[in-house]
């Protein structure tokens, strides 16, 4: 129905990008306007939340893009999910960036929390784009806003490396355009509707030919190998950075372009119905394994995460290909858990760089003496990730192993699986020789700032919160089983 | 007048025109000398307006002034008036571009002493 | 309007233009030049066209070759250019497009022809009329200053234009 | 280039040839109505009849006759004075260079017609003589030496 | 009254202001700024005028003299020409406040002719876009060459060789114009747009109609700087006067672009340029290639002028495209392109004089501290940069979104993969561009304290800050408001006379 209430969700970033540069010398009141942007996004879009279960959903319509396309949000299930996910870790990040720059000392700490905000609006308007231009036109604006962040550094390094990230994702962008242009000539709409918006008598290659546009287009922020390469080059941005957007809002705007795509546009029937699924599962499957054994080989810590990440986002990949109500519901709800847990370990990785200027797992040996909370912490999100009940990451991976087999799977139950010993395969070492091995001889080690470790404690709690009571602080169970009720309620 | 001389008459001035555009062309691709390619430009310029200028013509018709007492002949006694008024203003055109292009030879001769083009550019590091 | 003298000056104008472009030395292509600017100015005469005649005279023939008198003489430098080297390039270029003009130009009206489009669309009007409507007998200058004052208004500035970027150009620079 | 001609016979020559040149360009420019020339042709000549005059008495003389900005404001009057009549047109309620709307009373169409090409046709002419003097004494000045 | 007058105003304006300028600056200097600038936005709100008339009451057709067409000259302003005509006197105007702010120490003592000029190139270019008559616009096509030549050569130095070139290719590419023309008129004996579209279809001589559509294509590509016949252009505006390339490089091509629209959809008619005939073939492909060498020769540029108008040649090279496939959509692409790039453009150059002015010089080493110093600047930038690569909101990207969907519409995969390239090009070299200007790399592996601050306040004058804004706020503005531009103006246009 139509309201005000999605197109106001986009404000608070909007205002925080106006307001941030204005207030450039007053680093108290810049720090403000984003913390007020991040409260007031986060209030907005739990205000979206009832409405997505109950019904399509709100709807604002702007001016009109392209004739016949407008500028139009919706916020339905899918799109709350994400948008709720990336407002309220944007909360957290804030406060967790302004520690870490300040502890740092950063430059260009203007310019750093302006293309924050930018960035996080954009993720929402992804989030609730209507349609694919729209979406795309988002889509974007994400990628460039990042780029600024990615080079933060300014050093010949972080320059090539946003070089890379570039290349990818405009490229990408260029794939995912024509993939847009060619969906409006072939369904003559851009609209997102749950099952897809193509007559099923359009041609298999058209339809192919639409998918892989769309699909190559979102896949490279999704990070699916082999267009994973930007991920782990990206780490060298500072670590709010690679916590917020290269765990949360820009990879997972790919994964949540996955669900789009294949959920609202191509329809997963159609999809299945040209062979297209069983190709993107087979990809994601591979990512799946082959990131993790990647990841046993990362001596930096960052690094060794952005890994994780490249496995875990294809655990939604494969859900969106296997396409079955348990996948589907599994995929949604492992946005949000592998976005909360991937955060908080991220800020651990950039509490203790902060703290000990440590980036090497090897150097990492008996630290948990000296910050027990941080690796404790660490310690918790690392088994939720790993999958041990009751924490978050268990009740995703259920769902997502329920439905491939109910969806007669079994190569994807089994890869799911055998992930999970990887995942413990990779972190438990780091936890045990944090604890168990004799600390390191400096003596000054001490917790960072409350402003770091606050963030690194909520994050970690949530992710086990999140597994026990799913639906708080918004709906999370109950948008996503809606999200997949809608696409496959469709057929 | 033989009917051979009749019809070279009747294609000549066009293949005339044609071949001294192709001249003037060659000139300004070839030459390495300014100058000459202006002049090149010239003759370009006058083929052009010998081309428009032939539309003009008619066998056995006078030039286009009507005598004021009312000798009432037909319009096919008279020359085309229009084409000879166009290239009236394009002949002024050739002639203001001339102006222009001169003074900026005039300048580079000051500034690079030659008309070569490649000396110039030698000269310009 | 004979066709023997128009092809004898057709001939003479191909020979003087392929004279002044051979013509190493600056000044002498100059005067070629105006030679060849003559001659046109007589074939056009010859095909009725007093008035360009008359013009192309006093300015191909006068006013053009003054100006590159001027400029060239200004220039104390050697004027002769060094022989062009042939460019084959270039010269297989300009004989295909001139293939191709010659080819099209297959398609138009006989020279001279009564009955072409030109000479029975817009023109006649001119002349049937152009005294009445403008009063003036000259039915060139009519189109010139009446029927298509526009053109001659533009035509005017343009004149101007090149007064004005001489003037600009060969500015007196500051010393 | 112009330093002058030496010969008392060129320099008197010249001088008493000015006039008549002059009187010819205006012939043509008022005889273009009816018989080939007009006010581009009578420029012509007329600025022929100046760079004449600097070829052979040199520019000192030239410069005592015309100065060079004063002939740029002859060019810009020309061109105004063509532009003017057809601007005039426009009070009269008629198109642009509509002559036979010039706000002139009391003359039938043709006399207006006729006023109005002799009006632009003396523009040609000044705008054509001084613009092409101006670009002839340009480019034949003299004492440049090399450009900074 | 002024409403009836309005076609013929559009030149009348500016060359009366110009005519007058010499006579102004002799009596009083100070006041032919004022002039020039005042005169340029009176022409473009005569523009808006004009536009606004044109959408309530339909095509304007004025006659010269009042003598009626196809014998006296016809003077025409319909949608497309409204649109265009807007495009080029608005972001003229700007030109001209900017040009006007950019006290250049080399024509302050020239100010009244330099001025002159400036207008004439305005006028000549509003003439050609209202002409109607194919004479009448070779005549308007040389006042605007002429007087760009010489204000080119201004700068001295390397421009002079420039402009001389220019002059030279320039002239060739009018008389092949003026040919092409003549073609036409020996095929029928008229010279009027709309009295040639009824009689070119009917005439049965194809290789004339050819002949004359290659000519004209010819020659008004060598004005728009079509690769490969670009080769005047980069020196040009990279040795002109930093105000007079700002000025000139935004709308010089796009009128000879328009111009030659005209020439393929009025005269010879949709029937002999749509389905992929030889020349619709070849224009697509020219521009292809365009787009494709204009990119690639823009990523080795080190002076942004330089690089900027390179990108030019790319740029162009979407609008002839969209000529090229002649479809309606492609046509309101490679129109709303006139304005998008127009507009960029314009922005781009007013930047990269503005650094040539406060930062010692255009090339890209020079940039290196334009973010600290030249702040709203270097947003001016940003904006323009994103919408040069295509990134929405932004104009650029809708013009080549609306060609893609074309070329896709047709089934050419070719041309929309180059389009999707080209866009590509324009990341390459446009970020290079970005990180010079934004980015000051450091050595130092480890974090840094904060930049030092400000660095000298260098920005330029409010006179041409603020065109520059105006600028950077319109590209946006055109992106968001495309769908009007689009349904409003181009479309019906374009479905006029078979446009």
């Amino acid at each position: 129905m139509p309201s005000l209430l999605p197109g106001a969700a986009l404000l608070p970033a909007l205002l925080a990008g106006l307001l941030i540069p204005w207030s450039g010398r007053a680093p108290n009141l810049r720090e403000a306007w984003s913390l007020l942007a991040a409260a007031a996004q986060c209030a907005v879009v739990a205000a979206l939340a009832p409405a997505a279960l109950a019904g399509p959903g709100l709807e604002t319509r702007l001016l009109d893009l392209s004739p016949g396309v407008a500028l139009a949000l919706r916020a339905d299930a899918l799109g709350v999910v994400f948008a709720a996910l990336s407002s309220g870790l944007w909360l957290l990040t804030t406060v967790y960036s302004i520690g870490y720059v300040r502890s740092l000392g950063e430059h260009a700490q203007t310019r750093y929390f302006f293309c924050f905000a930018v960035a996080v609006g954009a993720a929402v308007g992804v989030a609730l784009a209507a349609n694919l231009l729209t979406f795309f036109l988002f889509y974007e604006i994400l990628t460039v806003a990042t780029y600024p962040l990615v080079v933060h550094k300014e050093t010949p390094a972080a320059v090539r490396a946003g070089r890379v990230y570039l290349a990818y994702t405009l490229g990408a962008g260029g794939a995912l355009l024509a993939g847009v242009a060619a969906t409006w000539v072939v369904a003559g709409t851009l609209e997102f509707r749950p099952g897809g918006v193509l007559d099923p008598a359009t041609a298999p290659a058209a339809v192919l030919a639409l998918g892989a546009l769309l699909v190559l287009g979102v896949a490279v922020k999704a990070a699916v190998m082999p267009l994973h390469a930007w991920l782990p080059l990206a780490m060298i941005a500072p670590t709010p950075v690679s916590a917020l957007l290269h765990a949360v809002a820009v990879v997972k705007a790919g994964v949540f372009g996955v669900l789009r795509v294949v959920g609202y546009v191509i329809g997963p029937d159609a999809l299945a119905a040209v062979g297209a699924g069983g190709v993107l599962a087979a990809a994601a499957g591979a990512t799946i394994v082959l990131a993790s054994l990647a990841a046993l080989g990362q001596d930096n810590l960052k690094r060794l995460l952005a890994f994780s990440t490249v496995s875990q986002l294809s655990y939604i990949v494969l859900g969106a290909a296997l396409a079955t109500p348990g996948t589907l519901t599994g995929a949604v709800q492992h946005m949000v858990n592998h976005g909360t847990l991937k955060i908080s370990l991220f800020f651990c990785a950039g509490a203790i760089y902060v703290a000990t200027g440590r980036e090497r797992v090897s150097e990492l040996g008996g630290i948990g003496r000296r910050l027990p909370v941080t690796m404790g912490a660490f310690a918790v999100a690392a088994l939720a990730l790993a999958g041990t009940p009751p924490a978050a990451g268990f009740l995703s991976k259920w769902y997502l192993i329920g439905g491939a087999i109910e969806g007669g799977a079994w190569p994807a139950a089994l890869v799911y699986l055998s992930s999970s010993l990887l995942n413990l395969a990779y972190f438990f070492p780091i936890v045990v020789a944090a604890f168990f091995r004799p600390p390191p001889a400096d003596a000054d080690l001490r917790e960072p700032s409350p402003l770091l470790v606050a963030p690194v404690a909520i994050t970690a709690g949530a992710g086990v919160l999140l597994g026990l009571a799913p639906n708080l602080p918004v709906a999370f169970l109950d948008l996503a089983a809606r999200a997949a009720g809608d696409v496959l309620g469709a057929r | 007048m033989t009917g051979a001389a009749a019809w070279l008459a009747g294609v000549g001035p066009y293949w005339i025109a044609i071949l001294l555009l192709a001249l003037g062309l060659y000139a300004m691709i070839a030459h390495g000398n300014l100058m000459k390619k202006l002049i090149g430009l010239n003759i370009l310029q006058t083929a052009v307006i010998l081309f428009f200028l032939s539309a003009s013509a008619k066998w056995r018709a006078t030039l286009p002034i009507v005598p004021a007492a009312g000798g009432a002949a037909p319009p096919s006694a008279y020359a085309n008036p229009l084409p000879h008024a166009l290239m009236l203003t394009a002949i002024v055109v050739m002639v203001a571009t001339l102006g222009v292009a001169l003074a900026l030879l005039v300048r580079l001769y000051r500034r690079y002493g030659s008309f070569e083009e490649d000396v110039i550019l030698g000269r310009m590091e | 309007m004979s066709g023997i003298l128009i092809l004898a000056l057709l001939g003479l104008t191909l020979a003087l233009a392929v004279a002044t472009l051979l013509a190493r030395d600056l000044l002498g292509a100059v005067l070629v030049l105006a030679g060849y600017s003559l001659v046109l100015s007589l074939l056009w005469a010859a095909m009725g066209a007093v008035d360009v005649a008359f013009t192309e005279a006093v300015v191909g023939a006068g006013v053009s070759t003054v100006l590159f008198l001027a400029a060239l003489l200004r220039t104390s430098a050697t004027r002769t250019a060094p022989r062009p080297r042939v460019r084959w390039g270039a010269a297989a270029a300009v004989a295909a497009a001139t293939a191709a003009l010659g080819w099209a130009s297959l398609d138009l009206p006989a020279f001279g022809d009564a009955g072409s489009a030109p000479a029975t669309h817009v023109s006649p009007r001119y002349l049937a009329a152009g005294l009445s409507e403008t009063g003036a007998p000259n039915i060139v200058t009519a189109v010139l200053a009446d029927y298509r004052s526009y053109d001659t208004l533009i035509e005017t500035v343009v004149i101007f234009t090149a007064g004005v970027g001489c003037w600009l150009l060969l500015w007196r620079e500051p010393r | 280039m112009i330093q002058g001609h030496d010969s008392v016979v060129v320099r008197t020559t010249v001088r008493l040839l000015m006039p008549w040149i002059q009187i010819f360009a205006l012939y043509v420019l008022f005889h273009g109505h009816g018989s080939p020339g007009g006010g581009f042709q009578g420029g012509v000549i007329m600025a022929s009849s100046y760079v004449l005059l600097g070829l052979a008495l040199g520019r000192q003389e030239l410069d005592r006759l015309i100065s060079e900005a004063g002939i740029l404001r002859w060019a810009a009057v020309g061109v105004l004075a063509y532009l003017v009549t057809g601007i005039a047109a426009l009070g009269g309620a008629g198109a642009l260079l509509d002559y036979a709307a010039l706000p002139v009373p009391g003359l039938p169409a043709v006399r207006l017609r006729y006023l109005g090409m002799m009006a632009i046709e003396a523009g040609v002419f000044v705008a054509v003589a001084a613009a092409l003097v101006l670009i002839f004494l340009r480019l034949a000045r003299t004492g440049e030496g090399e450009e900074p | 009254m002024i409403r009836d007058h309005l076609p013929v105003l559009l030149v009348v304006v500016p060359l009366l202001a110009a005519i007058l300028t010499p006579l102004v600056a002799a009596a009083a200097p100070r006041a032919v700024r004022g002039l020039t600038a005042g005169t340029a936005v009176a022409t473009a709100l005569l523009a808006l005028a004009g536009a606004a008339r044109v959408l309530e009451a339909g095509t304007q057709r004025y006659h010269v003299g009042g003598w009626a067409p196809p014998w006296g000259i016809e003077l025409v302003l319909d949608p497309l020409g409204a649109f265009v005509a807007v495009v080029v006197t608005g972001v003229t105007a700007c030109g001209l406040v900017y040009a006007a702010g950019f006290d250049d120490p080399r024509l302050a003592d020239r100010q009244g002719a330099t001025a002159a000029l400036l207008l004439l190139v305005l006028a000549g270019l509003t003439g050609m876009v209202v002409a109607g008559d194919l004479f009448n616009l070779f005549v308007f096509l040389e006042v605007a060459s002429l007087a760009s030549y010489a204000v080119i050569a201004v700068a001295g130095g390397p421009a002079l060789l420039a402009a001389f070139r220019y002059v030279v290719l320039g002239s060739l590419g009018a008389s092949l114009y003026l040919l092409g023309v003549a073609y036409l008129y020996f095929l029928t004996g008229t010279l009027n747009v709309a009295d040639l579209a009824e009689r070119v279809p009917g005439a049965d001589a194809p290789r004339l109609v050819a002949t004359a559509a290659g000519l004209m294509a010819i020659g008004l590509g060598i004005k728009m700087g079509v690769f490969p016949l670009h080769g005047w252009l980069p020196d040009v505006y990279t040795h002109a006067p930093a105000p007079v390339a700002a000025l000139l490089a935004p709308v010089a091509g796009k009128v000879a672009a328009y111009a030659l629209a005209r020439v393929l959809f009025s005269v010879l008619g949709a029937g002999i340029v749509v389905d992929r005939s030889f020349l619709a073939l070849a224009l697509a492909w020219l521009g292809a290639a365009s787009i494709l060498a204009g990119g690639v020769l823009a990523l080795r540029q080190t002076d942004l002028r330089r690089l900027l108008a390179y990108s030019s040649v790319s740029q162009m090279g979407y609008i002839v495209l969209g000529l090229g496939l002649a479809d309606a959509t492609s046509l309101a692409g490679a129109y709303l392109h006139v304005l998008n790039h127009a507009l960029m453009k314009a922005c781009l150059f007013f930047v990269a004089g503005a650094a040539a002015l406060r930062l010692g010089g255009a090339r890209l080493a020079d940039l290196r501290t334009m973010h600290r110093r030249m702040p709203l600047t270097t947003l001016c930038l940003v904006v323009a940069a994103l919408s040069m690569i295509g990134v929405p909101p932004a104009g650029g990207f809708f013009s080549k979104w609306y060609l893609l969907l074309g070329a896709l519409g047709q089934e050419r995969w070719a041309l929309a993969a180059v389009i999707l390239a080209g866009g590509l090009l324009a990341v390459a070299y446009m970020f290079r561009v970005l990180e010079h200007a934004c980015l000051e790399p450091r050595a130092d592996e480890d974090h840094h304290p904060p930049a030092p601050r400000g660095g000298r306040w260098a920005e330029a004058g409010p006179a041409m800050l603020a065109p520059m804004l105006l600028l950077s706020a319109g590209i946006v503005a055109a992106g968001l408001g495309n769908a009007w531009i689009v349904s409003a103006v181009l479309l019906p246009g374009v479905a006029v006379g078979g446009r």
